[in-house]
């Protein structure tokens, strides 16, 4: 466990609370603990809390308030999306298209699609780390029901093509009407890109209140109007009957709060963290050699920093940064401490050496400059030590830093 | 970090780090499952383990099983040597969860193939 | 909205949490934030917390710790249980066991059942609201998967003979090999009564935490060791593969704080509340003619009190002692609000204008007499009132009180 | 409470509730759907509504529509009441929740019920 400094550059894993967002839900555990669907006055002031948080998150991505089912977190959100609308559009058809860097929990309900006879198009990413509308077009069939391509990615921040997808998804069914829906994971985006639900087109969209500072177990998914949807958590009136069980107020009041500070700072949150990223992939680039930046340099979020070290593994390097205090992540938070290499990194064409080497930076807004210098002084130390002691050490004269 | 105080320690201070000029054996074993790799290069007079180096690629257990074999072998004889167990090196490094004992496996594996080596009197098998 | 005392009395919708629970629970939500699949320090001390949580919620419940999945609340421990256990059992028979007074998450998760094709015998519960095992025992066929009945039921408090029927679901088990489990939803009953999935028998059971004192958004299913369950929300190596998605962890946390409170308060809990309940049912019964107590008077959880009030409707009742500041329930908490009378009510024979004027008063460790003082005074007066403006107020001296 | 102020008033304080003393005309109408009760009873001079009482039995919007429907209608003409109608009566009351607005359809038929029954000269429909 680090002694001294502690420098937290996994943002994309989760994030802090805010103060004020905890503030804002205190009151909510407390004196106004009511359940939300009592018809007494305990009651109506969680309800009204719950109405009022809903509007804030409705505001974030430019929904109605009746648009946004809360749910326990982001993976909820996917299965719902998912699970709801595969199992309501049965009928019309078993085709998915989705992209090759989805995150685990998409990659995961995918896959158990699959076993139950849905087919499953995953579409390639190329070099860049984004999808071709092209690609989605050609994908497209008659028995499609569904596209989910996440609106930015969890480990190399890249933002796809949403807009486009939309209207593509959207001219589809006006060509025959007919039950075909886009979902986009905007899990990763919401809180540090402006997003609307109308400019992108989508009819489903996931959130996660544990990425904008808010606590941990709390979600939403965004259900345009007129979309068929299964609940999938049964037996409740909750969430005009597409979540059932006690809303979690308090968590639910969080987000709100958070979704409001993330509108009201969004510009200067990104600009602050595009502004440290700036200082610290200058700084990498000039002390440690043999490495690879993974992910489109400007079609990301401004948050994120994933890079591939050559001749060791993340792994090793996140355990050698975090005895120093600094934590970072390898692969998606939800796969790390399993040997898999990155299947993003993958997906971008890289070998496995430089899946295993990579290594996710995300900022916050609470970093400070002082974290990165902290960093950059540590990170070439650590990366050299742990290269010393590979045996792949010796390829480092030999081969220049060659990405297939 | 999952780790316990033994396994910190080795993970920051490698014992036997590095080549071994002069090797009279090195092997290098991978993982095939999942890539990890470790080098072991042994100096050996009259059958006892005079000197030993390793080198590793792989998650920090690979790392930490080579420094704690290194520790354990040096001044052994190859006979003894051979006679350490994985349990052994396992708690050696103050433990290791379930899905991280792969590591000492392919630790164990290659003193095995280095004394192998040695015994048939082959090259090493993988040339400095 | 009352102006000046607030009594709450509806402790069987949710509690309040308890300080310690949040001071217990606040670190984790700034602090010691990391997502606990994180492989660095943030995420190792989260995970260490839910741990600690896992074993004080296993300790509650006479479990090892790796047999408790936690997830967001009762309703979702609920569907886990029923859909998981019937999607991995389905080759095996398609048969459920219930009984007619569960709570509307297992209500709901059954119908749903029968839309796709499962058969569901509702046991019935007679007029003490108890099921009989006898009537279990004749229910039992070889298509049997699943036998669900609760602990103790959430609008009379009965309490039903869980470790006979446990008994008898094993015995059938080992009479021949096969695949029927026993799951109760322990979620009123638990921090309430002494529990132990020993004792009882029981091969699944659902907690909900901000049943006892801690917030809303956590709960827990108990899924003993050999039992095949098909994972609900998908997509992630959580909760050992069981339940995908970022753990909750200040809910968590907080739900461990609770469990344990619970566990050592327990006795003195359950001592004071049947103390406020026999003053309130005394007093009552003195001051409020034409009423009707439901549920068994001694077979039930030791802080409800469901009474009829003839001649006016338990809305109206309701929320003219909300307007006093007295919070109560007709029906479960989440379906009050719907004009449905009670389905448990109704279970135990009693006609639609008793199930209808069935008021729900459950008491929590920190009432006082003096709250019972203010219910004693003012419930009369209310009933007193609203009877005054029923047409049915006619029939009152003309017909006693008939329970059929 | 998820009503208006205008609602929790005449809630807690009805205007013209009980029964009504030589009331000309009586009428009780029930939801056959959820039970809910509503008695009207009117005096009745020349053609005037002189005086209304009700008696409610349901969910509150019932006794609050019963109580804002007596006061929309005395001093009225049995044909200005006629025109009233249930839109009017739930503003009265400051609204309802759509899956309430049964109530006020209750009350609107009661008072049709009532003067109808008086129109036709005939009994009461629920005699006293
Ligand atoms: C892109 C993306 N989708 C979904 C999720 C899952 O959200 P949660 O952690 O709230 O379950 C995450 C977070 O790990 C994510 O990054
Ligand atoms: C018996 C019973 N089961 C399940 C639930 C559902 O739990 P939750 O409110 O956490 O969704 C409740 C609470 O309403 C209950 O009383």
């Amino acid at each position: 466990m680090p002694e001294n400094r502690r420098v937290y550059l996994d943002h994309s894993a989760t994030t802090p609370a805010d103060p004020r967002v905890v503030a804002a839900m205190l009151p909510y555990l407390t004196e106004k603990f009511g359940n939300a669907s009592s018809v007494h006055g305990f009651g109506q002031e969680a309800r009204a809390a719950v109405d009022r948080a809903r509007r804030e998150v409705a505001t974030l991505i430019g929904a109605r308030a009746n648009e946004v089912v809360f749910v326990s977190g982001g993976t909820e959100a996917n299965n719902l999306a998912i699970r709801g609308v595969c199992e309501a559009a049965e009928a019309h058809g078993r085709h998915i298209i989705t992209s090759a860097i989805e995150h685990s929990s998409l990659r995961g309900i995918c896959e158990a699609l699959e076993k139950r006879g849905w087919e499953v198009t995953r579409l390639p990413v190329y070099e860049n780390g984004i999808v071709k509308v092209e690609d989605v077009q050609e994908a497209l069939r008659p028995d499609t029901v569904l596209v989910s391509v996440m609106l930015a990615n969890n480990e190399i921040g890249t933002i796809q093509p949403i807009e486009e997808i939309g209207s593509l998804v959207r001219s589809e069914r006006q060509k025959s009407p007919r039950n075909i829906w886009f979902h986009t994971d905007a899990v990763q985006a919401a809180g540090r890109m402006e997003l609307n639900v109308e400019t992108l087109g989508c009819d489903l969209l996931s959130l996660s209140a544990h990425k904008l500072y808010a606590p941990k177990g709390a979600g939403a998914l965004y259900v345009r109007r007129g979309v068929r949807l299964a609940p999938q958590n049964l037996g409740g009136h909750q969430e005009r009957e597409r979540r059932a069980g006690t809303e979690g107020v308090p968590g639910i009041v969080a987000f709100g709060e958070a979704a409001k500070l993330a509108r009201q700072e969004m510009d200067q949150r990104a600009a602050h963290e595009v502004r440290l990223r700036n200082v610290f992939e200058k700084g990498v680039n000039e002390r440690v050699d043999d490495i690879v930046f993974n992910g489109d340099p400007a079609g990301r979020l401004p948050h994120v920093s994933n890079i591939s070290f050559r001749f060791i593994e993340g792994e090793g390097l996140l355990i050698s940064l975090d005895l120093q205090g600094i934590a970072v992540s390898t692969g998606s938070a939800c796969s790390s401490g399993t040997l898999e290499p990155s299947p993003v990194v993958i997906a971008l064409g890289r070998n496995d050496e430089l899946a295993r080497g990579a290594i996710r930076f995300s900022f916050g807004k609470d970093n400070t400059e002082a974290d990165v210098d902290y960093v950059l002084e540590l990170l070439p130390r650590v990366v050299e030590k742990l290269r010393q002691l590979s045996p792949l050490n010796k390829l480092r004269k030999l081969e220049p830093v060659s990405v297939e | 970090m999952p780790y316990s105080q033994i396994f910190k320690n080795h993970f920051e201070n490698p014992r036997n780090g590095g080549e071994l000029k002069g090797a009279d054996v090195v092997a290098e074993e991978t993982n095939p499952v999942c890539g990890d790799r470790l080098r072991l290069a042994l100096k050996i007079n009259e059958g006892t383990i005079e000197a030993a180096r390793f080198l590793a690629y792989g998650c920090p257990p690979v790392l930490v099983c080579g420094s704690a074999l290194t520790e354990l072998i040096q001044g052994k004889t190859t006979e003894e040597a051979l006679l350490v167990t994985r349990k052994q090196l396992v708690a050696a490094v103050g433990g290791l969860p379930l899905r991280k004992q792969h590591a000492a496996a392919l630790a164990i594996e290659t003193l095995r193939s280095a004394i192998e080596n040695k015994k048939s009197g082959g090259k090493p098998t993988f040339p400095t």
